[in-house]
Formats: structure tokens, C-alpha cells, sequence
């Protein structure tokens, strides 16, 4: 099984880094992650979208799809791509210690 | 930074000069015959295509070695065709009669233009897709290999398009060929209700039955299926890992017939379903062979010139399909879907 | 050979004269591990009749969100080279034409870092190339795109569009296909590389009503090429084809669907009531060197093809009865552009753009599109009697 | 006439050469009011372009539960005569045959308790008695029990069953429409007449593929006749009619769906493959005096048909393709009583019996009627891949 | 204690002596003329039929008046047709020219027969029903009056039926005939909510709504309608008498074409819209009567001989009905009920 | 607007002689309108089912199906038209004070 490493502690993670225990997330998990995703420093733009997806997903019990997330968000999908460069599914969702998505983001 | 958004190459850098030249300029074609064509510009100039079967799934080292018979005969041009053939584009017509023979000799499969079958249509199968009811590439190898007088000669009425598909997808987009072959699935998904709480999105999953089969389990922060409501599609497990349908005693492959795309002569038609279900029955899946073979034998010996299979079938009447070919009339056939009352008989004239 | 013996069912794939995936798969195999675990573990399902890959997977390249199809094996310590086995999508230039020199350099890049194995091509259109390993992604695309090999799409996305050889090589093209799909995949790199919307969306473009991509069922915009004036004739070549074997009354005149052909044997005079004529190009396809579609060219646009999932197999409908298609596309872009604008304000999520027009209706469609009803679109007009009205129109 | 006046609007519907509704409503204003003010109410319905009928009524005679429509106008005040003004449905006799004393004894009992006023007959097929008052119900049925004139159908029970002329007057019959629906009538005059079903429920009985009285559209249970061995031909007729004035290639032989007939000219020679013939009836309609029937008799038995409310119109479809049709008709008294078992068993509040197989799907239908499924059941196999296994079948 | 259950008067009773005597061994017919059939039984006897139009609303004085004739010409039988026409039964040949003079002369319509429309169908309308949207009879006569010429004569190439119903609930069937004038409603009910209280069974009539349009309003006790969904067929009226939809200037006229019932030639068609929506016109419609005319005399001379309407439009193509008829084409006609799908076109071939 | 008396006291009832106050319903109104349904005195067999009707309708808010009404009192429709003449829509739900049967009872 993969792990990632949080401060010295090993997290399982799946083969694409998403995380098996979604109970585990925490903030500092959540930047140990970014750095997988080529998200060096997590600004608080990306808190912005990490939280939104977060709060999305809490309600509704799915992830956002792309348009409701730059409408809510305020930002549109490149500048999502420039934050996480591998995109809102495989960069934010994975951060934001969502399930790995099936939908859209 | 890497490069992105720079888009496919220039398909006007792969031309060969004659197409460069009588690019949109084409005045008509000749069927040479199996597996040549011969294109004829305004200008005169000649073009003429040999159209090879391709397994599809191929090594760089294939690739490589018909970019070397490409090379020798085709000035280092060819192309493939929507339905994965390859065709090597000669202009020079003294080259032809000795491409053909090297294909031959290196045991190449010339044929599948005119009133032939062309190569199935498919998907992945067990290679690479993780939701599959039988495998893709190993069943058309086996139909073809049966079939394969009907690729490289012309002895059809009319146009035989064979395609494929492992699972209700349809990623082969079977659902308007002439003979389809699908993968089917028989049983319900189980249930893995730790990985349904923790990796699925379930109000997606619920969406996602198509006969609402599936509903909340608020309790158990998970779903439940009804087992009676599901036809196992497979949607479910497409949405969420905790729900696999993949069963070796349920799964197996159903036979689809009379669709067609073209609109020459009548519309284009979705197929229908014939045969329920046969075994998977690895790795030549005699029963898919047989199926496929008196299908397309019992339309080749009753249709008429350029009748294709669903005209055909239209023509004599659905009783008269299963009739001929012999195939027993099952249950599962009867429509009970959304659009099921339009296919339902309302009138006393059939025939018996 | 020993290495034959671990695969006696799918050995027997070899056989026969039809080209054999297997042998395939053992060429690559020979210098790739990843081909040989992939064999084995095909020779396994063969064995028990069942898949053995896990469920999905997300990876990917740097700035794009498609393009890439993760896939892991379940059975890692038995075929540890497959454990990661992702393919890429990579978007073949239109009508699939290629220079040999093209070719070579992809099969170099993918030797270098993958499997060795390849689908030319994918269902729907893409080249695939079929296994590498994670940590080989970026480093592959970034190979690729030296060679100029873009990725296609994949997730909720604009999916790689494909067409028809077209003016390439086929008289009957009303479209230039291979350059209107050129440029449009050019126009929606980003709808291409960056899922955005509710779910997949395909363009294929066919040049006339063969349909040689088979757009009407699989794609949700289906481009097919047509004319609005006379198909054109040669009534020298018509004769040639009543000298040769051809019986013209029995194979094209009694054939014609809407019955507007007349032959008048005697004289060897094909009439064509063109008024009535629909354009089905059966008579077209007979006759290649007599009948050409007519001058006034254009396109049929039809709207909402797709596989059955979930609400059933839909075919696409006509939306735009004639367009005419030059470039730079415009008018085509901007219908495009408006659809999936509408789709994306409404749509819900996995929901294709037909299943939205079938949800929300027609008029809805037609009205976001300002597009007049016209019976071209209908086969037959409804046969309930459940239709709306407009409070305003009720006065 | 002063009369006139009052009715300008209706009173030009009394021109023209069709016959006239009003004159006839005028004729029963002459001696009976509820008539009258039926007229006018009718003009004031004419001139503000809507009715004044108050919503339903439930009015009924002793031991019946339906029989009855129960009617009050909305302007009681205005129009006192009609206050309550109920149709009664009578059930006809089988072929709508009648002699004239039974007619005018009809007429005496209606004269005497309603309105005078008539449909003959109502859509379904009922003598129509147009409008009495509460208190004039019972004692006019009992005065039509007197001429033995029964009810017919209304509410939720088996409404009144109709057929065509059939062996009356018509040699295409292949089944006795008159007896059967005489006989099932008596056999099920309770589920005519007290209502114990979901939804009304229709039979409609028709000798042959003509379907006089429209049965596969309007009926749950429609029996169609047909025949199972050839057409009888006699041959010399055939050239008989081809002498006439019929052009035996365009009007028959063309026209027949199946293309199984062969025309030849010269010997006047007409051959029907039979094993292709579908039995539509064309050819023989046109050539009743060449063409018959076949022998072997017996009724296609359709289930289903109905107007829109609620899921749209249905037509019947075909569950037994052929079941002979004889004295006592046992096989199909007992086909609609299982049939009727099982929706009762089944249906919803206000489900036709089409509606519920829809909703349950063909296989529940023909699993609880113990029929086999057949080809002739389908116009064509289903299109989607959404199909059921038991579970004892998948093993 | 009153008499039950007895059951209709016996048909035995009713027959003429002719039709018992050939009963079942009728041989063949002739179509006389226009109104005229004569039945040849097999023992030689011959039956002719006078068919005689009917308005179907009649008085007992107007029965009493054909029975005269009946006992003058036909030994005191008659019968009624499943159209409503009535037909005078002329078992003795000398009798027939008489009759047919006698009802010329009293003003009866004779014809409907072979190639020729026959009495329409129809309902109740404002006569005795609570949900119409038009009158019934009215427009029977006024559409009759203009295209008397087609009844009394054989100027068509084939049967042509006409039908009419006063609301969605078609008690006139009209869903399967050639032409069809159907009353509709266009707006949504206007809801009394103290007699939804008292009156309604709230269940049934949320139940009753195609569209699931109503929904309950458990707080006031009663439901609420979502007008953009309502479709105003009146249903829930029919269930609740605090639901009216009927108003005059939202209810009219629709057209429908080319339904069928006969199995001949084809299988039987449902009736399709052609024109959403003509105003109520009373007393005679001209709108309608302009309609129905229009359509048949379109049909009539374009068709082929035995082609029904509905068979001519399909060999045609509806883009060919609209520009042939001058219909214009609205967005009504597009359909988006549950079996939409099925009438959009998937093909590029159609007529200009 | 039509009456019928109850002791002496007058309550409104539609032109079908339903009640058209449904709260006004009671023992003594419904053997009052039984009268009008050649219902003369009703009998234990007959309450059962005007309760099961009114109790049914409490519960779901419409008349129950004849089926259902014969299955769950035991009473066969013959033998409810006997009790009933006019029927259990026009008279056993009349009695019971139920508003009129649209659907089948
Ligand atoms: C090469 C290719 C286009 C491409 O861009 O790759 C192509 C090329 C031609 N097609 Fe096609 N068709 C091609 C896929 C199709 C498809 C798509 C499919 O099969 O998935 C269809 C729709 C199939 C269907 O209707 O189900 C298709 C339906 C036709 C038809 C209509 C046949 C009919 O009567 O229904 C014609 C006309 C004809 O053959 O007379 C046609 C005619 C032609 C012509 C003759 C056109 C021309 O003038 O060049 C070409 C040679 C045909 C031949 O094989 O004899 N082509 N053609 C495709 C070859 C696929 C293959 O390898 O077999
Ligand atoms: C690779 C390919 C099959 C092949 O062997 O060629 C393929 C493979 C998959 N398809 Fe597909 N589809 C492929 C062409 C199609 C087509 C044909 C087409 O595009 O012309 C269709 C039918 C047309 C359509 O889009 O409707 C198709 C309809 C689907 C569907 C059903 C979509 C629907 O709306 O009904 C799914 C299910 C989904 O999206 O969840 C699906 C899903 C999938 C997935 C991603 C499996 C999944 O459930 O997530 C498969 C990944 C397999 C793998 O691991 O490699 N695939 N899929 C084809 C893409 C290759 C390429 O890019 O060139
Ligand atoms: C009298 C008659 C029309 C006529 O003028 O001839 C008629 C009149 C009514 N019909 Fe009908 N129907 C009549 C034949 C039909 C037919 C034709 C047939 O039976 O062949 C149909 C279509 C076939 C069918 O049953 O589907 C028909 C389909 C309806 C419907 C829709 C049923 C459906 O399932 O779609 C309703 C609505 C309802 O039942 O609530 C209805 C309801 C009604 C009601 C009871 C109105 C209502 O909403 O409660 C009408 C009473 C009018 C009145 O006050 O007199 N009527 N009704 C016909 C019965 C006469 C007779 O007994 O001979
Ligand atoms: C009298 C009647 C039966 C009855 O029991 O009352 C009847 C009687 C005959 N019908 Fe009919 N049909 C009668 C209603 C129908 C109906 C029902 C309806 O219209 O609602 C139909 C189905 C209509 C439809 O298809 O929409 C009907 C479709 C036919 C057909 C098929 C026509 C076709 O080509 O589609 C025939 C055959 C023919 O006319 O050649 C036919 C033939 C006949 C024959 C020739 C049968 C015979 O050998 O006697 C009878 C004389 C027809 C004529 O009018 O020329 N009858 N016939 C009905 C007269 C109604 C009327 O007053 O007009
Ligand atoms: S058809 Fe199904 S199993 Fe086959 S490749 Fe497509 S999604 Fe996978
Ligand atoms: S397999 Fe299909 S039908 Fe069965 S529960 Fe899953 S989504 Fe529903
Ligand atoms: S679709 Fe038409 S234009 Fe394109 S290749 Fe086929 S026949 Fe030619
Ligand atoms: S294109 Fe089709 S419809 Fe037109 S003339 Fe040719 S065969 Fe007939
Ligand atoms: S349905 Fe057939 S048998 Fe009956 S009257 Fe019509 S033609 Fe004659
Ligand atoms: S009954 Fe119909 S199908 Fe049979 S031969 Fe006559 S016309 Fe043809
Ligand atoms: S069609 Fe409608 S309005 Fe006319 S009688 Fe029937 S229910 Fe009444
Ligand atoms: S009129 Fe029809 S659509 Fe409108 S609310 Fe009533 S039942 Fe629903």
C-alpha cells in the first residue's frame, strides 16, 4: 500500500495519492499532498478552493462540477490550472481529501 | 515549461503529393477489387488504396514494419480508416500489383472494401479496462479468423459492419451495426460497503441506476441495491469501486443485429437484440463464431443487392429473422425500457 | 520456448489468418517487461474469465486535466511491470494520415517509455498508447510534444473530434473535413485538455450522408455534409454503367427511397426529380462516375448521439438542417459554443447533452439556440397531446 | 317562431345538407322542456365559447354500480329543466341490429321518463338515453328491464364490449363477432355492472384485419379474426377483376406489404406465396370475389389499447398471436379473466391494463398469463442492453 | 325487486330473415355506388345496404321516422354502423331505387361507403360533458356541411376517417384516424382550494397529473399546480371538481393527420399534430372546416389510389405534408413526452 | 342547494346527496343518509365497512379499491351490493361520509 509521509507519520494513501481514510485529513496533510501535486506553498487562494470543495463535498456528499466551482470560486479554470497545475480532480480534489472523483472536477 | 495546447500535427504535412494535389479535387472511384480502390482526380491522376486488416492492438515494431513496406512502395505515406484498417496509398500504379504481392507474402490481410466485412470496431477488454464482461481483441481475432473469406472476397449483398464492445458502454458504439457483439454482465454488484463509505460519491452512484435500483443507506453511511431492479449495467461500479459486477459464471456476451450509420436508402437504425447470452468460452468463443456466422450467412443467402442486414430484417419481418436463422425467440428480446410499447406489435398482420 | 508454455490458451490466438493481437503482444514482450506481464495477465482472465484491472485511477500531465486513462492491476506482485499501466491519449492528425518519418519518431518516444504496445487507434480516435508507468507520464508527454504529439481528451471533457478522409481521398465530400476538424481542434484546445463540463462531448465530422465516422451514433455533435441544389449528372457515364453489369432500374431506381428516380431504359435516360430527392446518396454511391452531390454544399448538423448509458442508446438529431461549413468556421463555432454553454448552465452531472435536450425538451434546446422549429428535424410530429404554450400566445 | 330567435347562433346549423342535431333538438324541445332548455343552454355554450356542466355525479339505480352518467347544469336557475339531467347507457344489441318494434318500444319508454333526446350510439358502442332527472331513474330502467333493455358499462367495471358486423354481412368474418360478444356480455354482466376494477376495461371484437370497430385502438382486449392456412383463391375471378377496370400489378400486387403476390399479365395468372403473406387483408379487400380468407380460423388477441390519460394513447399489442374462437369460448373467457386477475391483482387507482404491463414490464404480463413470448408479440427486439436475468438462470 | 344482469336484447332477435339464413356464408360484395353495398351470400340471395348519414343526436321522433321507412322497405330491420351511420337493409332488389328515392327526397344523406369519408366520430361537447374545450356535434355538422361532396361521392384515392373529441380524453378516439379535430385546453387549472379540501382525494389527483405537475400543500390542506409544467390536459379536473380548466379564449381547436386503424398495407398509425391550435368559432368554425379541407383535398390529390393519409405522408415525408398543405410548422409539433425521442430525425436525408 | 334533515336539523349535501362538510359526519348522519341509499337500518356488517372506509380514507386520503375493500372486510362485492344497492361509491361511501369517488370504490 502507498504512503505518504506527514511529519515523520505514514498516511496510506492509494496508488494515485488520494487518501484512504478520508477522517485523516487535516490541514497539514493537506499541504504534505500539494507538494505531490506541484502545489509548493498553499496559498490562501488555494485554501479558497481546497475549503469550497471541502464544504461542497460535506453538503452534498460530491465534489463540485468545474462550472459551479469557478462561479462560486470567482476563478476561472486556468487560473485553476495555474494554482494546481495537475487540474481541480487530480490536484484539488486530492488536497482537499476528497474521494477520488468519477464526476467532473 | 512544457509545451501544451499545440494540437495534433498538421494533417496537410502528412499528405502524399497526390493528394496534396487533388485535394477536394476527387471525380470518382473504382472498386478494383477486395481491398483496392481506385481514386481518380479531375486531373487525371491516379490513386489507389490497399486497404489491410489490422489486429488494432500492435507493437512499434509492427508500426515500424509497415512504415518500411510504406516507404517502399508509397513514397512513405499511409493512413488508417475509422475502422482501424490500414491503407496504403500507391500512386504510381506499377507499384500496386508488387505491393499486393509482398502484403501477401508477408502474410498481411488485403481485403474489407465493397460488399465485404470490414475490421470489427472494439475496445479494450480484459487488456486495460477494469469493467469488462469479456474480452475484446481475443473474440474479434476468433470471428475473423472464421470469418475471413468474407473480408478479402465480396460475397455479400451489401455492406457487413461486425462491431464489438466489452460492456454496456459500448465503447465499440455497437449499437447501430450490423452484427453487434456485447459484453454483458448477470449478475447484481456486491456490495464492499467500507469502500462505498469512504471513495464514492453516493448521491452520484444513485443517479448513475438507470432503474433507480439503487437507494441511500443513511444508516450505514452507504446504499443498498434491489436486487430485482438491477439488470447489472455496471453504472454503479463505473461511479464507485465498491461495487463490482465482474462475475466469471455471469458474464458473457450477448449478439446484436440490423443497425446501420449510412443513410443510403433508409435511415440509420439502432440493432436489436437477438441472442441474450452466450458463454464466455476463451480463447476462440466457438459459440460467439457460430452465432456470428449463421447471422450473417442466413442474411448473405436471403437478402437482396445492397439490402443491408436491418433492411433485410425489416423486409421479412422479424418472426421470419428468427425463423430463418433459427435462433430461439427468448424473453429478454421483449423491450421493457423506456421506449419498450414502440416495439411492441399492434396490429394481427405478422406472419406465423 | 518455455516463455510459450505459461500462455497455451491465448497461443492458440496465433493461429489463423487473421493479424493476431497475441503475437503482438509477445513482439513487444520480447523487450518489454511490461508486455510480457501483460500477456501473462491476459492469459489469466483468458484462464478464469474475468478482468484483472482495479477501478479507475487519476493521473495525468502538468497543465492538463485529460488525456491520460490511470489503470493499476490488482494482482501487483504477480505482475509487478503492469502495476502501474496508465494509457495516453494522443491526438492523430485529421482523416489519420501519416508520414512514416512521424510514425517512427512516436514508436521511438513510446519504446522509450512505455509498453511498447499501442492501439492504432482507439475507438475513438485517438492513438493509444497502451501502458507506462506513472513516473513516466510527464516525461513521455514532454518527449511527445518535442515530436508535436498532442494529448486528446478524456473525463468530462471536449473528446478528441474525428472525421472522414474527406476531400482526402473521396469524391463525395461536400465538407473539407480534415481541415474543418483541424481547425476546430485547434479552436477548443482548452475544452479539449481541460474537463469543464458535465460530462464527455464528441464532434466527428463526416463529408456526406455515408457517414463513414459513424457521427449519428457517436458523437454529440455529428457534422455531415450535404448540398441543397441538383446532384449533378453525366449521362454519357450513366449509360456506361447500364453497359456494364449493372441493372439500373432493380439496383438504383426501385432502391431510391423517396422514389424520385425514373430510368427509361430504351433511351438510357436516368431522370432525377431533385425537389423530391433526400440526399441519401444510394444512387451516388452506385453510380460514382455519373452522379456527384450537387455544387451548393454544406453541412446537416445533428445534435445528441451517444452510447446507452444511462437513459439508452440516443442517435443524434437534426438541429441545423444546413450550414454552410468554410473557413474559419464561425458560424459552426459558434453553434458549438452555444450548445455546450447551455448544456453547462443545465446539464447535470454525467448528463450528455442529449439526454438534456431529451430531459428538458426540444423547444427548450431550440429556444437557448435561437433556432426556428422546422420539420426537417422531426421524423414525425407527436402523437400525444400533452404541449406547452407560452402564457403570452394565450390571449 | 318566436322559438327561433332565441338560438341565432344554432339556428344556422340547421342549414346546410348534413343533418342537423338541432332540428333534431328542436323536434324534442316540441314536447319536452328538459330539451328545450337543453337548446338553450347549448346557445349560451355557443355564444360565451364554453360549457355548463357541473363536475361529475354519481346517480345510479338500484344494485348497479355504473349504467348511469350522472349530469347537473351550473345554471340550475336559468335552466330548470336540466337541473338534473343523467344519461343512461344502454347496452345494444351485438352488430347494432335492430328491428323497428324494438326500436319504437325504446323510444315510448324514453319519451315517457327523459328527455326524448338520443345518441345512436355512443362512442363506445352504447344506445345513448340523453338526460332524466334523479327521480325518473329507477323507474325508467325498470320500464327498459320491461323491454328487455339492459345496462351497459360505466365507472371502473368492463365497459360495454362492441364488434363489427362481422358474419352479419360481411364475408371477410373470421370469427362470429356477434355471438362472441353476445356470450361474453352475459358472461360477464357482473364486471359490467358493478365496477370492482382498477379502471374501465374495454373488448372490442373485429372478424378480420380491417378492425371495423377501430379495436386496437380503443379497446384493453381487442380480438381480431385471421386464419392460419392460405388464402382461398378463385382464379377464374382474378381475371375477372383484371378484365375490369383494375390494374392488378399497381392496385394489388404493388401495394402488398409483404411483396409475396405475383402478378402474371399475359396468363392472368396471380400466385401468393401464403408462407410470406401477413394476412393484412389488402388483396382481398380489393378482390372479394377471387380472394378469401383462409380456413383454419380463429382471432389474434391484442391487449392494451386506450386514449392518452394519463401516459399518452396506447395501442393493443399482440399477446396471443391465435387461439381458435368457438362456442363456448372457454380459452378466452379464461384469458380475460386471468388477465383481469392480474391487473386487478396489480394495477394502480386509474391504470388501464396497458399502462400496468408498461409499467411492470411484457415478461410479468406473460409470466402471470403463462404464455410463451413469441416473435409475432414484437414489431422488433428491444435496442437497449437493460434486460433482466432470473436469478436461478444465471448459474 | 327490478330485473338484473340480463343482458342486451338478443341479436338473433334483430337480424332480418336474409342475414339468418346466410349468417356466416356471405360469398362476397359490390360496391354499388356511393352509399350502396350489395353482400352476395353463398346460396346466391343478395343483401343490399343503403348507409345513410346520421348526426348521432337525434330525437325519438327521428327513430321513429327511419323505423317508418325501415317497415316500408326492409320488413322492419335496420342497423347502425360502429361510425354511427345507419343502414337500411334491402333484402328485396325492386325495394332498393324506391328507398334510395324515398330518402333523397325526405332529405337523408346517402353515402359514406368505399372511397369516401364517413360520418366522424365524435362526443358530447357542451351537450353533456364537463371538460370540453369545444363542442362536438357543431363542428361535426359544420365540417359535414362543407365536404358533403366527399361523403355522397367517391372523389378520394381511399378511405379517409374523420374524428373529433372535445378534450384530451378522446372518448371519440380520435388518436388513430386520418383527420382528427381534437378540443384542447391552454391554461393550467385555477384552483378552488376549499373544494380541493372538501371534496378531492388529494393522492388520486396528484396521481392523475402526466407531468407531475401538482403537488400536495399538506399545510393548506390541499395542492398547488407548477404552471410551466402543466400541459393543461384537464386530468386533474377529471379527479377533482376544484381544478377547472375550461376558459373561452383558452380553448380551441387542434388538427391531427394521418392515423389509421386497418392492418391493410401497413400496420395502424396513431394521428399526429399538424396544427397546435384553431379558435373556437361557433357556430360553424370556418377555421376548422378551412383546415380539414385544406388537408383532404391536399391528400386527395396527391396521394395514390388506396394510399390513406397517413401512408401518402410517410411515402412523402412530413417536411412535404407542411409545404404541400401550407402549414406552417410550430414548436407544438415537436415532441417531448415520454416517447420524444423516437420523432426527432437522426438523418441527414430529408426533402428541402 | 339540496338538504337533508338530521333530527330536525338541516345539513347542505351536494346534488348526489353527498355531505358537503365533511366534519359534519357522524354515527346518526350517516344512518340518516344510509335512508336515501335504501339503506334502512345499518347493521353491524355494514359498519364495518363504512369504517373501513372512513378509516381508510383517514389514513390515505382516498376511498380504497373495491379489491381491497372486499379482501379486507371478507365481504364479496355480491354481497356489498346486497348490503349496499346503490353500491359501495354511491352508497357505502356516501354513508360514510367520504367525498365522491372519483376513482373506484
Ligand atoms: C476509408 C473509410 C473512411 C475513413 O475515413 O476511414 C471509408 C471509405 C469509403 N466509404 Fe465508407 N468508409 C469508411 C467507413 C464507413 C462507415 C463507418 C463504419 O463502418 O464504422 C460507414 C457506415 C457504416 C454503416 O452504415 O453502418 C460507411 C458507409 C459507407 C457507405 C454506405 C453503405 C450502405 O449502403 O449503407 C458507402 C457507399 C458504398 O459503399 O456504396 C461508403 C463508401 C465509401 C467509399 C466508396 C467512398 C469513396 O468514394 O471513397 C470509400 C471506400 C469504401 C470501401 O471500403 O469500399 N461508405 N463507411 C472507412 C473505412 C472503414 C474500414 O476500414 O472499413
Ligand atoms: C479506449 C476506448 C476503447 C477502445 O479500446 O478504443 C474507451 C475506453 C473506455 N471508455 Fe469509452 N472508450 C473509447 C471510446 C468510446 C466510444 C466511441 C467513440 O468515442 O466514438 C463510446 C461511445 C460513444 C459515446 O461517447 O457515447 C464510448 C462510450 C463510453 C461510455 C458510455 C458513455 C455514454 O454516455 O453512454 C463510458 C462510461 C463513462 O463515461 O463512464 C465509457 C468509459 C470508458 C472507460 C474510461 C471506462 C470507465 O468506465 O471509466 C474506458 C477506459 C478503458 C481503458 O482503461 O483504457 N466509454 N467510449 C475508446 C477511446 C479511445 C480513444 O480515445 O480513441
Ligand atoms: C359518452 C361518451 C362519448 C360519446 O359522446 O359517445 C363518453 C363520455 C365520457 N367519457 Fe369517454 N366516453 C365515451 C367513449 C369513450 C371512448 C371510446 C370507446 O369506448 O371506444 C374512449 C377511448 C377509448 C378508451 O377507453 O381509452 C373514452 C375515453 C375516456 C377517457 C380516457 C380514458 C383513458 O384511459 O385514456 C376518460 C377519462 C376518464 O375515464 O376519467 C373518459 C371519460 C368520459 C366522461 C365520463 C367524462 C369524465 O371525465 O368523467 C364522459 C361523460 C360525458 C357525459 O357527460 O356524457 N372517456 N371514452 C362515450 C361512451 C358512450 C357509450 O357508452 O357508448
Ligand atoms: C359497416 C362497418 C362495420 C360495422 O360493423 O358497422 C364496415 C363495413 C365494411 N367495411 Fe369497414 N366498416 C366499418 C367501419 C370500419 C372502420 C372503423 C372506423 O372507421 O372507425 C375501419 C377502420 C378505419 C381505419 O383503418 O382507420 C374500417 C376499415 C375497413 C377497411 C380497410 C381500409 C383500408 O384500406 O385501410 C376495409 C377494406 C376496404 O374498404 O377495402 C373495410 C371494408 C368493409 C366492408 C367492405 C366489409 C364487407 O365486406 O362488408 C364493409 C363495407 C365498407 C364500406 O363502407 O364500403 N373496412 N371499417 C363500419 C362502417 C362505418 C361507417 O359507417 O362508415
Ligand atoms: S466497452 Fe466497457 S469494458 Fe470495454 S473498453 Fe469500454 S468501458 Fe471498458
Ligand atoms: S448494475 Fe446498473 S442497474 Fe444494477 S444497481 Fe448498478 S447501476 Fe443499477
Ligand atoms: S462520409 Fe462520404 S465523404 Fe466521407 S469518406 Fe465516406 S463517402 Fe466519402
Ligand atoms: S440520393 Fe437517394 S433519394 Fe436522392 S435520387 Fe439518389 S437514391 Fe434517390
Ligand atoms: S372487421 Fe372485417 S369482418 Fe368485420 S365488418 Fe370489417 S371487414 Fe368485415
Ligand atoms: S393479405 Fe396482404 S400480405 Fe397477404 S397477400 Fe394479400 S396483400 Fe399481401
Ligand atoms: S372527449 Fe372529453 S369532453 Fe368530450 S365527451 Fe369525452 S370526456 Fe367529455
Ligand atoms: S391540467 Fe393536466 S398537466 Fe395540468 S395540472 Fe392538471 S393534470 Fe397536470
Amino acid at each position: 500500500m502507498p504512503m505518504i509521509d506527514l511529519d515523520g507519520v505514514q498516511l496510506e494513501v492509494d496508488e494515485d495519492g488520494f487518501i484512504e481514510n478520508p477522517d485523516e485529513w487535516s490541514e497539514k496533510l493537506a499541504a504534505a499532498i500539494a507538494k505531490t501535486e506541484e502545489v509548493e506553498e498553499l496559498s490562501e487562494d488555494h485554501w479558497k478552493i481546497v475549503n469550497y470543495l471541502r464544504d461542497y463535498y460535506k453538503k452534498f456528499g460530491i465534489a463540485p462540477m468545474i462550472r459551479k466551482l469557478c462561479k462560486e470560486t470567482g476563478y476561472d479554470l486556468k487560473t485553476i490550472y495555474e494554482m494546481f497545475p495537475s487540474g481541480p480532480a487530480k490536484g484539488a480534489c486530492k488536497i482537499a481529501g476528497l474521494p477520488k472523483p468519477t464526476g467532473c472536477v | 515549461m512544457t509545451r501544451t495546447d499545440f494540437g495534433p500535427p498538421n494533417y496537410k504535412e502528412m499528405l502524399p503529393p497526390v493528394i496534396k494535389e487533388n485535394y477536394g479535387k476527387w471525380k470518382y472511384h473504382e472498386r478494383v477489387k477486395p481491398g483496392v480502390l481506385l481514386h481518380v482526380g479531375e486531373s487525371g491522376d491516379e490513386l489507389y488504396t490497399v486497404r489491410v486488416g489490422s489486429g488494432r492492438l500492435v507493437s512499434t515494431d509492427w508500426i515500424r514494419d509497415i512504415c518500411g513496406i510504406a516507404e517502399k512502395f508509397c513514397g512513405g505515406h499511409l493512413r488508417f480508416t475509422s475502422r482501424h484498417n490500414l491503407e496504403f496509398l500507391v500512386s504510381e500504379k506499377e507499384k500496386l500489383e508488387p505491393l499486393i504481392a509482398h502484403l501477401k507474402e508477408e502474410g498481411y490481410a488485403v481485403g474489407g472494401t465493397g460488399h465485404s466485412i470490414s475490421n470489427p470496431v472494439h475496445t479494450q477488454g480484459w487488456i486495460h479496462c477494469h469493467t469488462p464482461a469479456t474480452d475484446a481483441s481475443g473474440i474479434v481475432k476468433a470471428v475473423m479468423d472464421d470469418l475471413f473469406e468474407y473480408f478479402t472476397d465480396w460475397k455479400m449483398p451489401a455492406h457487413c459492419r461486425v462491431s464489438l464492445a466489452c460492456c454496456l458502454n459500448m465503447c465499440g458504439a455497437v449499437h447501430c451495426s450490423d452484427i453487434a457483439i456485447l459484453g454483458i454482465h448477470r449478475k447484481p454488484p456486491t456490495i464492499d460497503h467500507d469502500i462505498v463509505r469512504s471513495k464514492c460519491e453516493i448521491p452520484n452512484v444513485i443517479a448513475a441506476c438507470p432503474t433507480g435500483a439503487i437507494r441511500p443507506d443513511p444508516k450505514a453511511k452507504s446504499l443498498t441495491v434491489t436486487d430485482e431492479k438491477c439488470m447489472y449495467c455496471g453504472n454503479c461500479y463505473t461511479m464507485c469501486p465498491g461495487m463490482p459486477v465482474a462475475d466469471p459464471v455471469g458474464d458473457g456476451i450477448s449478439i446484436w443485429v440490423g443497425g446501420k450509420i449510412s443513410s443510403a436508402r433508409t435511415p440509420p437504425k439502432f440493432s436489436r437484440l437477438a441472442i441474450p447470452f452466450l458463454p464466455n468460452n476463451p480463447p476462440r468463443w466457438p459459440e460467439v463464431t457460430d452465432a456470428v456466422r449463421n447471422i450473417l450467412e442466413t442474411w448473405a443467402s436471403h437478402a437482396n443487392k445492397h439490402e443491408r442486414m436491418g433492411e433485410w430484417i425489416e423486409r421479412v419481418g422479424w418472426e421470419r429473422f428468427f425463423s430463418l436463422t433459427g435462433i430461439p425467440f427468448s424473453v429478454q428480446l421483449i423491450d421493457d425500457f423506456t421506449l419498450a410499447s414502440d416495439t411492441y406489435r399492434s396490429t394481427p398482420a405478422f406472419k406465423w | 520456448m518455455t516463455e510459450d508454455s505459461k500462455t497455451p490458451l491465448l497461443d492458440q490466438l496465433e493461429e489463423g489468418p487473421w493479424p493476431s493481437f497475441v503475437t503482438e503482444m509477445k513482439r513487444a514482450g520480447e523487450k518489454n517487461e511490461m508486455a510480457k506481464d501483460l500477456l501473462h495477465q491476459l492469459e489469466k482472465s483468458y484462464k478464469n474469465k474475468i478482468g484483472y484491472w482495479k477501478h479507475g485511477g487519476i493521473v495525468g500531465v502538468r497543465g492538463y486535466g485529460g488525456g491520460v486513462i490511470g489503470r493499476y492491476t490488482e494482482l501487483p506482485e504477480e505482475f509487478p511491470a503492469i502495476a502501474e499501466f496508465h494509457t495516453f491519449r494522443v491526438n492523430h492528425p485529421s482523416g489519420w494520415f501519416y508520414t512514416t518519418d512521424k510514425l517512427r519518431q512516436l514508436c521511438d518516444v513510446w519504446d522509450k517509455h512505455g509498453s511498447g504496445l499501442t492501439n492504432m487507434h482507439g475507438a475513438t480516435g485517438d492513438i493509444i498508447l497502451l501502458g507506462a508507468p506513472t513516473d513516466a507520464l510527464q516525461p513521455c508527454f514532454d518527449d511527445l510534444a518535442e515530436i508535436d504529439f498532442d494529448l486528446g481528451g478524456s473525463g468530462s471533457d471536449m473528446r478528441t473530434p474525428s472525421c472522414c478522409v474527406g476531400p482526402g481521398r473521396c469524391e463525395f465530400a461536400c465538407v473539407d473535413t480534415l481541415d474543418l476538424l483541424h481547425d476546430i481542434t485547434n479552436e477548443f484546445q482548452d475544452e479539449l485538455h481541460r474537463p469543464m463540463f458535465p460530462y464527455k462531448s464528441k464532434i466527428k465530422i463526416s463529408g456526406c450522408a455515408n457517414d463513414c465516422v459513424a457521427s449519428v451514433a457517436r458523437s454529440d455533435f455529428s457534422v455531415i455534409g450535404t448540398w441543397r441544389d441538383e446532384i449533378r449528372m453525366d449521362p454519357d457515364e450513366v449509360a456506361n454503367y447500364a453497359d456494364g453489369n449493372m441493372d439500373i432500374q432493380a439496383e438504383v431506381v426501385d432502391l431510391c427511397p423517396t422514389g424520385c428516380i425514373k430510368w427509361e431504359a430504351e433511351t438510357k435516360t436516368l431522370t432525377i426529380d431533385n425537389g423530391e430527392c433526400n440526399r441519401c446518396m444510394h444512387c451516388i454511391n452506385l453510380m460514382p462516375k455519373a452522379l456527384r452531390p450537387g455544387k451548393d454544399q454544406g453541412a446537416t448538423i445533428l445534435v445528441g448521439g451517444k452510447a446507452p448509458i444511462v437513459h439508452g442508446a440516443l442517435m443524434a438529431w437534426v438541429i441545423v438542417p444546413f450550414m454552410k461549413m468554410e473557413p474559419p468556421y464561425d458560424d459552426f463555432k459558434d453553434f458549438i459554443r452555444t450548445a455546450w454553454e447551455w448544456w453547462d448552465e443545465n446539464g447535470k452531472m454525467r448528463e450528455r447533452i442529449g439526454e438534456l435536450i431529451n430531459r428538458l425538451g426540444m423547444r427548450a434546446f431550440l429556444k437557448a439556440m435561437d433556432l426556428p422549429p422546422v420539420p426537417q428535424m422531426i421524423s414525425a410530429p407527436r402523437a400525444n397531446p400533452y404541449y406547452f404554450w407560452d402564457p403570452e400566445e394565450v390571449k
